[in-house]
């Protein structure tokens, strides 16, 4: 395929699966001819038809009740909610249902659906159109949680997940939809659960995902440069998350630094934190750090909401704090 | 007597006997819940009983249905073995969910039944997206989605109206409208001119009729499925009952008037059918047989639940997710 | 010419000029966000003036609005400072939400405007409340929430159209339909006989009416406005209208037809008023007038906010909550 | 007053915030003749009339919208949503506007509502009606979040939380409706993000909130028996938390058990042991750990669910194991 953008990537993906299994299919809000707010289903409307691609009302709770109902009766929807935030309109059916149909109902149903919630801050969209919400869903039992950072795992990632016979959320980086990389458009689908370590290092683990792999891997390079060998996981999925990947850094770095870019409180950076200080606590060479948010909404004026963002500098220092504490 | 739609004195006869079925299955599970022989909400279906039979008995085996919180008259309406669902609302092995889902989650999908579901009005937008799936799929099936007249006054009831007759889905929304949402009268939190008015607002034809007529049910029910089946989209039917027991099986009963209760047996669906029965040449004696018949299935059913061992320790951990379902979480 | 309600030739001026700021306004806001002078969504309001403009006209000082996600015309109707909403949608200091909210937020709380909404739908759940409050403190107000037609499809908007008449609240709807939902056409995703048919389910009487005739709404304003004032309940407005720009300034436009939209300017509610202004005696001279007083006051607006400061890096941590807002989280 | 239920207190506070400003109001389903489902609202109704205690449709979203809309406009609603499961069908007005509101209007208004959402397992509600969400909340900049454990902070904590001005998230256990204590009518609102340190210890720390807080004296005292002194706080606010107290405990006995009935993955437990490892890494002398429910939704049979509770036995089982890794 060459290279392609996050987002196309993300179309390729569905495009495929499309084309592969007839059961699967989208449905969402403005998906058809306007393809979805980043283009991500350009087009798909037009080889697929409106019964596959299907634009629906403004009904996010009926969007996601539906779905559930057809995949527990056959078919393999895919649903767009947009942004993670209007995700919490259908919070109720994703968590008392998709999540728990197959539990409660002793196993005699399966829930296959893919939900899409694009994550992160985008240029100014503010306090109802910027939130990060991994940390929810990794709560809930049930649920598969999934957020690639690159084009490649954009496409291998949203295969797997629409093969999952799980529910899954995707939740895609707002700001990655335009980012470009290389993807094999024959890559089989992405394991889940397996993080990628995008960069070895020896002194310090650093623990991301989504939006903020860049700016890890910057602040990692800039670490080098004054003597930190920074190792850098992307986790790919949170969950299931790849523990072992991490344990075994963290075992041979000894410091763990976890980086989003959701709020820091209540972050799905406290349960790696807590999972390494219970499990790892021998092999730890000073103490576990998260980087994320403040707890505050998110702003709108530009330089309220840079202060939001974990900049790769402050990255950098807390590395060098952390070596410096041993 | 000779009846419209198909419908035949042995029909009705066989309706009458699911009733009684579902009588005697709630009668006893609101008692032993009260007794705490088991736990939990138990929300008894008794004097409801001729809509799930009604309704059910013009569907076919593969035709789907969703139901509330007040579920296990559908189940059995629609061919659901009361033995596994007793083992089921008991919480034991055999239970037809298992034993994890209890009476708000009754199901078998085996015969098409989705499930009751514990949250007012999420049935209703799976029914939907379960239609989604037979046109998708090309399948001859229909839905019928059950819920209450308190429903109404729930977003995601209203959006899924809307849903079905923008994408005219084969569902049939059938409303039991028995006067109460919980423990609050559903006209002093309802607006408007009416039910049927507000399906008719989304552009579903509708039709109001008295729930408690085991033939009215039948009739309306035996027209509008085979409007939906045969591709007419959505149809909504509208039927008036009375909820004999509390909101749940341990309701306090502080907010209506004990008289009101009183006076709904006189509306018993099962009584008027049998009446009717007796009527068109069915024997006093059959019909006492079919009692005694329910209640010894149900008694046999109580027996087998109450002797049942608990599901098995390590059910805990099956059927959550296949990905990330590691024993360390 | 005489007027009915109270109307004059003066107040439809006054009118006039409010729509023409909101038309600068929003012209201005749409370019400089295509041209990335500003930042995140601006849903410009270009082409519906008539009816924010209709209806706030009929308001007092203390009445509420609420509106959404378009929601510029609807401050600067009912009163809003152009300069400081400005400065908020460039993110500034000095703006209406101190450069925090930006275009989805703007809000003036001290002319009783509730706010712009990011989320369709949930700025009318928050009127009805408004409308609760005003009865339970025994004030004299009245609320007016502003949607979208798209809006009339989210359970939140329809679950308020009953509460709002099950409690017989003081507060009139309008629904400002310009056909589309964002990218989609409205109709290809409701169903039913139509708008107006939807908020006579729940009981509320509505008018239809056509937006872009700036008399027509400042009519129905008028008389719906005096109904839900002398306390006989909500009422719901049905305006037409036309939406010249994309969903967004940023906008494909893949979805609809360039001559469907060229078409609207034979609409524009701006040009038809004026038309009728010059047949009742205001001269050319003086519209010419208004129209520089509109642009000049947005270029002093667009002057201040480019060159005005960013709000203070202190400003991250107010307002967030009093208990809890520490510095360590 | 002596001794009351942990329902009527609640009921008792919420009579005298009524009687003394007429601005407070409760709204929700079932709250008038019925009183709640169980009895927190007994005749209140027939006290303050149904414009103060309002019966309401099943629209959970408008119950939500329109007490956020009242409370902006000058009156303090209190809105009941019965279960926390069910507060997730208002998720988007909790998070989107009424955390918000403040935030994104630069000030100008204040959202001063109480957000009733029951917590916990309670005799075999299964899936549906038996989860604890505080976790999500306590990740939402601008919400407050209270947990009271007993009949009077079921008092002082609902007067205070009545008299805040911030949105409070307040969920009473359901497990506790029926528990009885000590409650003085005249007590004053209780300081919200203030722990209680319900018995001293030198050993151990054991953090608890809500219907933990039982089952955690009682494991305290069956380990004391075997020689390890636990001291249990009492969270009591979530959402702010008592850092001070907590730490300060932890910096005593240099271990760290937090306890409560969520699911452990992604529960607030995260939050606290990830801020104790990063700030009091050197005064800990083993691993911290936590305890929660698995992540799996709630099973409806009794001997499944008992296993989703955590036992007083593990925690005592967990204390004598930390206390033999130093
Ligand atoms: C979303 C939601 N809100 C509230 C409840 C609590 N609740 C359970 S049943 C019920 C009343 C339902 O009334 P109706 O739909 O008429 O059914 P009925 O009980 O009368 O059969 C309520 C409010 C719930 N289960 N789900
Ligand atoms: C709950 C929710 N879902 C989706 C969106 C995305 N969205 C923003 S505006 C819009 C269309 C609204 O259409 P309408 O209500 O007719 O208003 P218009 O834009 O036409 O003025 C959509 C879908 C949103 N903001 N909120
Ligand atoms: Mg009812
Ligand atoms: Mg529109």
């Amino acid at each position: 395929m060459g290279v392609i953008t996050y987002a196309q990537a993300a179309r390729l993906a569905l495009q495929q699966e499309m084309q592969r299994d007839p059961r699967v299919w989208a449905l969402g809000e403005d998906i058809g001819p306007e393809g979805g707010v980043a283009g991500q289903y350009l087009d798909l409307q037009r080889e697929f038809g409106r019964h596959r691609i299907v634009d629906t009302p403004i009904s996010e709770s009926t969007i996601m009740g539906s779905a559930i109902g057809a995949a527990i009766c056959g078919t393999r929807p895919v649903v767009e909610l947009r942004y993670a935030d209007f995700g919490l309109c259908a919070a109720d059916e994703i968590v008392n249902q998709a999540a728990k149909a197959r539990y409660m109902l002793g196993g005699q149903v399966r829930v296959p659906v893919v939900i899409r919630q694009p994550i992160g801050f985008r240029e100014g969209m503010a306090a109802q159109h910027s939130q990060s919400t991994e940390a929810w869903w990794v709560h809930i039992p049930g649920l598969v949680v999934v957020a690639p950072a690159t084009p490649a795992d954009n496409h291998a990632l949203l295969k797997a997940a629409i093969r999952s016979d799980d529910p899954v959320i995707y939740m895609e980086h707002k700001e990655l939809w335009t980012t470009t990389g290389e993807v094999d458009a024959q890559a089989a689908p992405a394991p889940l659960g397996r993080a990628a370590i995008r960069r070895e290092g020896g002194d310090l683990t650093l623990v991301t995902w989504s939006g903020m792999l860049g700016d890890s891997l910057a602040a990692a390079e800039a670490a080098q440069s004054k003597g930190v060998s920074v190792e850098v996981i992307d986790l790919r999925t949170l969950w299931p998350w790849d523990r072992d990947t991490v344990f075994d850094s963290v075992a041979r770095t000894g410091r763990l630094l976890v980086v989003h870019q959701a709020v820091k409180v209540g972050g799905f950076g406290a349960e790696i934190t807590a999972e390494v200080a219970e499990h790892l606590f021998g092999a730890l060479r000073c103490a576990p750090r998260r980087l994320g948010a403040p707890r505050t909404p998110v702003p709108y004026a530009q330089p309220l909401e840079a202060l939001c963002r974990v900049a790769p500098t402050q990255i950098v220092s807390s590395a060098l704090a952390m070596l410096a504490e041993t | 007597m000779s009846l419209p739609l198909g419908l035949s004195v042995e029909r009705i006869h066989a309706m009458y006997q699911r009733m009684l079925l579902m009588r005697a299955f709630d009668e006893h599970a609101g008692l032993a819940r009260r007794e705490n022989r088991l736990r939990g909400s138990v929300h008894e279906y008794t004097g409801q009983e001729a809509i799930a039979a009604g309704v059910c008995a013009m569907l076919r085996p593969a035709d789907y249905i969703s139901s509330y919180h007040r579920g296990h008259g559908h189940c059995i309406a629609k061919g659901a073995d009361p033995a596994a669902m007793m083992l089921e609302i008991y919480g034991k092995a055999g239970g037809v969910c298992g034993g994890k889902g209890g009476s708000m989650h009754v199901a078998d999908f085996s015969l098409s039944i989705l499930g009751a579901n514990g949250v007012v009005a999420d049935g209703v937008t799976i029914a939907v997206g379960a239609a989604q799936a037979v046109r998708l799929l090309g399948e001859e099936r229909i839905v019928v989605a059950f819920f209450g007249d308190g429903a109404l006054n729930r977003g995601p009831m209203l959006e899924a109206l809307n849903w079905a007759k923008v994408y005219d889905l084969p569902i049939l929304f059938v409303c039991e409208d028995n006067g109460y949402s919980d423990h609050t009268r559903t006209a002093s939190v309802t607006a408007g001119p009416g039910i049927v008015a507000r399906a008719e607002a989304f552009g579903i034809p509708a039709d109001s009729i008295d729930g408690n007529d085991l033939l009215a049910v039948a009739c309306a029910a035996a027209l509008l499925v085979g409007e939906v089946r045969t591709g007419k989209g959505p149809r909504f039917l509208h039927a008036t009952t009375c909820r004999w027991r509390g909101h749940l099986a341990l309701d306090r009963g502080l907010y209506r008037d004990p008289e009101e209760v009183a006076g709904y047996a006189a509306q018993d669906p099962i009584a008027r059918i049998a009446g009717w029965l007796l009527d068109n040449g069915v024997a006093q004696a059959t019909l006492d047989g079919d009692a005694a018949a329910a209640a010894g299935r149900i008694a046999d059913a109580v027996a087998l639940a109450e002797a049942a061992p608990c599901p098995d320790e390590a059910q805990l951990f099956t059927d959550v997710q296949d990905a990330g379902a590691s024993s360390w979480a």
